[in-house]
């Protein structure tokens, strides 16, 4: 390879390492205009020029939001479904997951079918009778009622079960050998083993839960019982009629999530590539 | 400490037997080895008494007490995995204290046994560590430790120095002989090495497709292998074999030699002549021989000199000559064979020995 | 392994039956049903009375099925391949980066990922108003005619399908970037010393080896892109929703908005069954490529 | 001791019996009131709650207007978690009673209330009357009017001495008055919120009722001309927008802040935008405005109005509770005096006969329209985000806003609306 050539090569690597930072400055910039759009006031929202930094700063909206609106209200009912579900999702699916895994009992391929099948079938199919028996259970404007069709996650006990699959039998043996129990291999053996699996889940079940927003955009008729993602949409009261206070709401109900990803990015983004790690 | 009795024991997946009908005692405080190729069944044996492979007939005594049926806990046996299976998530003291703690021993004893087993195996200050933070051979010795805490009344050891390299292999094997002198406890040991067979064990018991083949001290499967098989999988390099007809006291290969053979075969017929490379010598000058062929590949081991040769009608020997040895590939040489070890073996691989 | 059969089921039966229970109730008596529903004239709750196919064969000519069908088709056919070729072109330019500029510029491309619907549609409702978006102002420098997004039909489908890719981009990103990950340095390596250029390297070597890769990323896309709703309910809003109907924007519809709950079920048992016909196709035609490898 | 213990209970107990008589009752409240009429409402729900302390309270929620407060209390009725009291729209009311969503407002509840028929204006009354029943209780009338900005309009040389746009009487006329503005440079003549089919359905409903057309006739749509009278107010409005006279694709926050800042000259929007032109202008952030009837575009005057009422959901309600919302209604419309200064026009008799009301402005300007107002159909199909404002929003939005043809548009509204 010449000098000339290999100077050719870098600069081509350069043009598009420069392209990619271009775009993902881009990509992230509805983000930024959104915050920035949120702290200045009202008129100063509307004028009809692009102005990237406020002329006056200004928290107004949110101190409106968080003191005039339920969006207190919101984010508990946020993060009590969303923890009520992931804790639920991940406990139920990990036993699941290594009963199929490690244990022999009759029906065990029917019912790793029905899950896989699972995962193909849409749950948003079935609101009109997720909401009929909700209502029936008398469940509807409750945590209980927002939580449970959110159970249904396939891809969790999936993974589970190919984590269990891939831990050497040796271990299990071994602890055989030590006298454990089938409950003591899977609390003190398996579950310690895969912990950084279960974290990853959990981090990720608590992402769909909190942003899901056609079920529980069902599931409650009454305010205080919203969630913030669905609130924010829903109730007008909260914001009038104008862009920056809407834009504020929509901050807060993003900024959790946010936080979490920014603080455990290599958790979060290890978890997504394992919730996707479906072998079939 | 206790003596361990296999009574026509056989188990099968499925349709396939994997063993058939063994029936093996072994002494209490003996050290024995299951050798045998890859599928030989010699891992599944000893699973068996292990009780992680079920029996499907025969029976299993342990120390005199029927076993066949016992969760494998309750067998009194304690076990070294192949690749350890440590708890990655347990410090090296947990780990050894785990087997104890189901079985809800007391936290003074749980404890006493631990350092106990750490001070025999010189590894007291590793006790707090994670598996993770320790090196091959540290771990294999907590695997040991481990099977040590149980106090059990036999140890089973499944390859347990395969994920070792070539010298801590070799350390490790000494260790674990000193460690059966001092401990004078029944063990079980599955190997495909001979060389571990050979060095470590009072017995070995070899098997070959879900049977044993022989069973005997190290010496006496290597001297008097009881079959072809035997004769061929113990020894390296291994033996080697001459196609022929037998009679009236000699052998006739297929390049023409007659080969004087005072074995107490049946009957006149082909057999297979089997000599280990040590008892064929290169000799000085031709004419002497038994045979003679010509020199493909020498092989300079130091204190001696494997040289490949080729018979004239194709058949591959390999002799064993001095360390110095001036033989140079493309040489004609003749060889002879030391008659007081040669091996016949017929059709079926029984073997016949030399008198 | 030694094994107590009558023991481990018992074991078996204990940590499933949680799991047994939540799926019975949430998912096969629901489906259920969701097809008992909809051989009926009932509302969204409540008894009906038995129409036998009816529900079914209103569907046939009815405009707003018919517009929600294929807009739901539209949608997929602008989003799932669009979205795994975006997806794919980001990652490669991410995965040319390394330590924390890699961490950052992938932050930049996955942060809409975790944001809920709800915020992407004010962020972007925000973005793309017609009057004070700043991407009409945009539009303006530039002379270009500010176009209503949301509101006209020819541009709402792929402005959703376009925001949709924004938001859900960064899952297949990361995807993308194991599967990258995944090839060992040697083979370029070897590849370079064959004297193999940049494009012949992507095309050759890369994009083979990420083939796998791109069959997940978008056979997960077919099956969640299926089953849109929110993004297009939501940039509806004030807007013309019969026109923009999806198929289960339709379900909620005619459940919900019209109480009809036995039509609705038609709706979702026909959903229903495509998503499994689509999902079965995708899966034979995977393995068909599998095997013909 | 015994004694004491037995006075001790007697007197719990009736310290419990007295706070169970004089227990708060909540009465749970929905509206869609957002922007302007929702704070004065706030502040009338306030009022109230102070005057009832100890006794009543309401608990009050703002959802989003349109198809999703009438979608959630759809369903929450269906699941009996609907609240005690709600605003609701008087065109819906056909479509909610046969959906049985609401709770007949009995003879009984009328006299509790201290109201009847002869409070109430007679097509006001007949708006939530179904089959002789009354299901709703009318707080006010809101027909949309023509917001006005008189700084530019007087600068383009187009406002009356008396205040009002010209040509108010044709659709010449109010188009030449548009053309000015425009050529004044005026950026929107005429701020509309044409994005939303929905709120245009108001100003084209009026259009069609100007030319004296109906939506349905003997329970059929558009039949005779009336197909062709729809034709002709898309048809005016699309020449607007053709003419850059009118603004297009605006969503409704859009129209408001148009009109506001200056952009728009003029806006036709519901009364209920009163308050937010006055506070603004009370705060010194407003021109000089104006409201007026809407311009006579056809031969008759016509404006589109519905009417703010308070219903109760069907289903189970103790009748202390029920007792309470009826308190709470009478109460609002006795004071809707205040109500008025939302832009609406209260509905309840002695209000808007009184000397305040009659000198209430910009209401006065206006008020002359309730002559001329004239309400949906009588339909369940009809009324807010019912099916038929479902279906004419989607083809008015592109002929507003020139994608399509009106005659096309009307066909193809015919044939939906059959289809349903």
């Amino acid at each position: 390879m010449t000098a000339s050539s290999a100077r050719q090569i870098n600069l081509v690597g350069g043009i598009i390492t420069l392209l990619t930072l271009i775009i993902a400055i881009l990509w992230a910039f509805p983000i930024y205009w959104g915050i920035v759009s949120s702290l200045k006031p009202e008129n100063e929202v509307v004028r009809p020029y692009i102005e990237l930094w406020p002329e006056t700063l200004t928290f107004e909206h949110y101190i409106f939001a968080l003191t005039e609106t339920q969006i207190g209200r919101w984010y508990i009912n946020s993060i009590a479904t969303a923890v009520g579900a992931t804790i639920l999702t991940i406990s139920t699916s990990m036993l699941v997951g290594y009963a199929l895994s490690q244990l022999r009992f009759p029906l065990r391929r029917p019912l790793y079918w029905l899950i896989l099948a699972s995962f193909m079938v849409p749950t948003q199919t079935l609101i009109i009778n997720h909401f009929v028996l909700v209502a029936n259970m008398g469940l509807l404007n409750t945590w209980a009622g927002i939580i449970l069709p959110q159970l249904i996650n396939p891809v969790v006990i999936i993974v589970y079960k190919q984590f269990f699959d891939q831990v050497p039998r040796d271990f299990r043996e071994a602890a055989v050998m030590d006298n454990a129990g089938e409950f003591r291999i899977l609390f003190k053996v398996y579950m310690p083993m895969n912990w950084g699996v279960t974290t990853a889940l959990a981090i990720v079940t608590f992402i769909w839960s909190w942003n899901s927003f056609l079920w529980p955009f069902l599931a409650v008729t009454k305010t205080e019982m919203m969630t913030i993602t669905v609130g924010i949409t829903q109730v007008s009261d909260a914001f009038g009629v104008y862009y920056a206070s809407q834009l504020a709401a929509a901050v807060l109900a993003g900024l959790p999530v946010a936080l979490a990803y920014l603080l455990f990015q290599r958790r979060v983004t290890q978890a997504i590539t394992l919730s996707a790690g479906i072998k079939g | 400490m206790a003596e361990i009795i296999l009574d026509k024991v056989s188990k099968s997946f499925g349709s396939v037997r994997v063993i058939n009908e063994v029936s093996l005692t072994i002494q209490s405080g003996e050290f024995v080895v299951f050798l045998g190729p890859s599928g030989s069944g010699k891992s599944t044996l000893l699973r068996m008494i292990a009780g992680l492979e079920t029996i499907d007939d025969g029976r299993l005594l342990i120390g005199g007490k029927e076993s066949q049926t016992l969760p494998p806990g309750q067998r009194n046996v304690a076990m070294v995995f192949q690749n350890y299976a440590l708890y990655p998530h347990m410090t090296v003291r947990d780990n050894m204290a785990f087997g104890l703690r189901n079985i809800k021993m007391a936290a003074p004893e749980v404890e006493r046994r631990v350092q106990d087993a750490a001070r025999m195996l010189e590894m007291d200050a590793l006790l707090d560590r994670r598996p993770s933070e320790l090196s091959g051979g540290q771990r294999q010795r907590v695997a040991i430790g481990r099977a040590i805490v149980k106090e059990p009344a036999a140890f089973l050891f499944d390859e347990p120095l395969s994920n070792l390299d070539a010298a801590l292999r070799v350390r490790t094997r000494v260790e674990l002989a000193e460690l059966h002198q001092r401990m004078n406890s029944t063990m079980i040991y599955v190997t495909h090495d001979q060389t571990e067979a050979m060095t470590m064990s009072d017995r070995i018991v070899i098997l070959n497709d879900c049977r044993i083949e022989q069973i005997g001290t190290p010496m006496e499967v290597y001297t008097r292998p009881a079959s072809r098989f035997v004769a061929g999988f113990i020894g390296s390099p291994s033996m080697n074999f001459l196609k022929g007809s037998y009679k009236d006291g000699a052998m006739t290969l297929l390049d023409g030699s007659r080969i004087a053979a005072r074995v107490a075969v049946p009957e006149a017929d082909t057999y297979e002549l089997g000599i280990r490379p040590e008892a064929v010598k290169v000799c000085e000058g031709e004419g002497e021989g038994d045979t003679k062929g010509q020199v493909k590949v020498v092989e300079h081991l130091g204190e001696r000199t494997l040289v490949h040769v080729h018979l004239s009608d194709g058949s591959a020997i390999v002799a064993q000559d001095g360390g110095r040895s001036p033989v140079q590939p493309g040489d004609e040489v003749a060889l002879r064979f030391d008659i007081s070890e040669l091996h016949l073996f017929d059709a079926s691989g029984k073997a016949w020995h030399a008198e | 392994m030694l094994r107590n059969t009558r023991r481990e089921t018992l074991v078996a039966l204990v940590l499933i039956s949680p799991f047994l229970a939540i799926y019975g109730l949430t998912f096969v008596y629901p489906t259920v049903a969701m097809v008992n529903l909809s051989f009926t004239d009932a509302p969204l709750i409540g008894p009906g009375q038995w129409v036998g196919l009816d529900n079914y064969t209103r569907l046939a000519g009815e405009r707003r099925f018919d517009t929600a069908f294929w807009n739901t088709a539209y949608f997929v056919a602008l989003s799932v391949i669009p979205g795994t070729f975006v997806a794919m072109v980001i990652a490669l330019g991410v995965s040319r980066l390394t330590g924390r500029m890699q961490a950052l510029v992938l932050a930049l491309f996955f942060l809409p990922y975790i944001l809920p619907v709800s915020v992407v549609y004010r962020l972007w409702d925000w973005t793309l108003n017609f009057q004070f978006g700043i991407a009409m102002y945009v539009f303006d420098i530039w002379g270009i005619e500010r176009v209503p997004i949301f509101k006209t039909t020819t541009w709402f489908m792929p402005a959703v399908a376009f925001v949709t890719i924004w938001w859900t981009c960064g899952f297949s990103i990361l995807l993308f970037l194991a599967g990258l990950r995944a090839i060992p340095a040697e083979i370029y390596e070897a590849a370079s010393l064959d004297n193999t250029g940049r494009w012949t390297m992507f095309r050759r070597i890369t994009w083979p080896l990420l083939w796998p890769v791109t069959a997940l990323v978008t056979t997960i896309q077919l099956i969640l892109q299926l089953k849109i709703f929110d993004q297009v309910y939501l940039f509806s809003t004030g807007g013309r929703p019969n026109d923009n109907l999806v198929l289960v924007y339709y379900i909620f519809q005619r459940a919900f908005v019209n109480n009809q709950g036995g039509r609705a079920a038609a709706i979702a048992v026909v959903l229903f069954l495509i998503v499994v016909i689509v999902s079965v196709l995708n899966f034979q035609l995977m393995r068909l490529a599998e095997r013909r490898k | 001791m015994t004694n004491y213990k037995v006075t001790g209970s007697v007197m719990l107990l009736a310290g419990f019996m007295s706070t169970a008589a004089q227990a708060e009752v909540v009465v749970e409240w929905w509206d869609f009131l957002g922007g302007g009429d929702g704070v004065r409402m706030k502040q009338l729900i306030d009022e109230f709650n102070a005057e009832h302390a100890g006794d009543i309270t309401i608990q009050a929620t703002t959802l989003e207007w349109g198809v999703p407060f009438y979608t959630k209390v759809q369903t929450s009725v269906a699941v009996g978690e609907a609240p005690d009291i709600m605003t609701y729209h008087a065109s819906r009311i056909p479509l909610a009673v046969s959906q049985n969503v609401l709770s007949e407002i009995t003879a009984d509840d009328w006299a509790t209330m201290g109201l009847g028929e002869g409070d109430f204006a007679s097509a006001t009354w007949d708006a939530v009357t179904i089959d002789g029943a009354q299901y709703a209780v009318p707080l006010d009338t809101h027909p949309i009017v023509l917001y006005y900005n008189k700084e530019l309009l007087s600068a383009a040389g187009v406002l009356t001495d008396d205040g009002v746009p010209m040509g108010m009487d044709s659709l010449e006329g109010f188009t030449e008055t548009m053309r000015a503005l425009q050529a004044n440079g005026v950026k929107f003549p005429l701020g509309s919120v044409t994005a939303d089919g929905n709120f245009m359905f108001r100003t084209i409903y009026s259009l069609v009722g100007q030319q004296g057309g109906e939506l349905i006739s003997d329970g059929e749509f558009l039949t005779g001309d009336n197909a062709e009278k729809l034709t002709n107010a898309l048809a005016v409005l699309q020449d607007w927008t053709n003419e850059g006279l009118q603004s297009t694709y605006t969503d409704y926050p859009a129209t408001v802040a148009l009109f506001t800042s200056g952009e728009a000259a003029m806006m036709i929007n519901g009364v209920w935008e009163v308050p937010t032109m006055t506070d603004l202008n009370a705060a010194g952030n407003l021109f000089e405005w104006g409201a007026v009837e809407l311009p006579m575009i056809f031969d008759q005057r016509a404006t589109y109005a519905d009417s703010h009422s308070f219903a109760i959901p069907a289903g189970d309600m103790d009748p202390e509770t029920r007792a309470a919302t009826l308190e709470v209604m009478s109460w609002m419309l006795k004071n809707s005096l205040f109500w008025a200064t939302a832009g609406h026009i209260p509905a309840y008799g002695p209000v808007t006969s009184s000397a305040e009301y009659a000198a209430m402005e910009p209401n006065a300007t206006y008020s002359p329209l309730t002559a001329n107002m004239i309400f949906d159909p009588k339909s369940p199909l009809a009324g807010v985000a019912g099916p038929i404002f479902d279906v004419m929003s989607t083809y008015f939005v592109p002929t507003l806003n020139g994608e399509m043809d009106p005659a096309e548009a009307v066909e193809e509204i015919i044939i939906e609306l059959n289809d349903m």
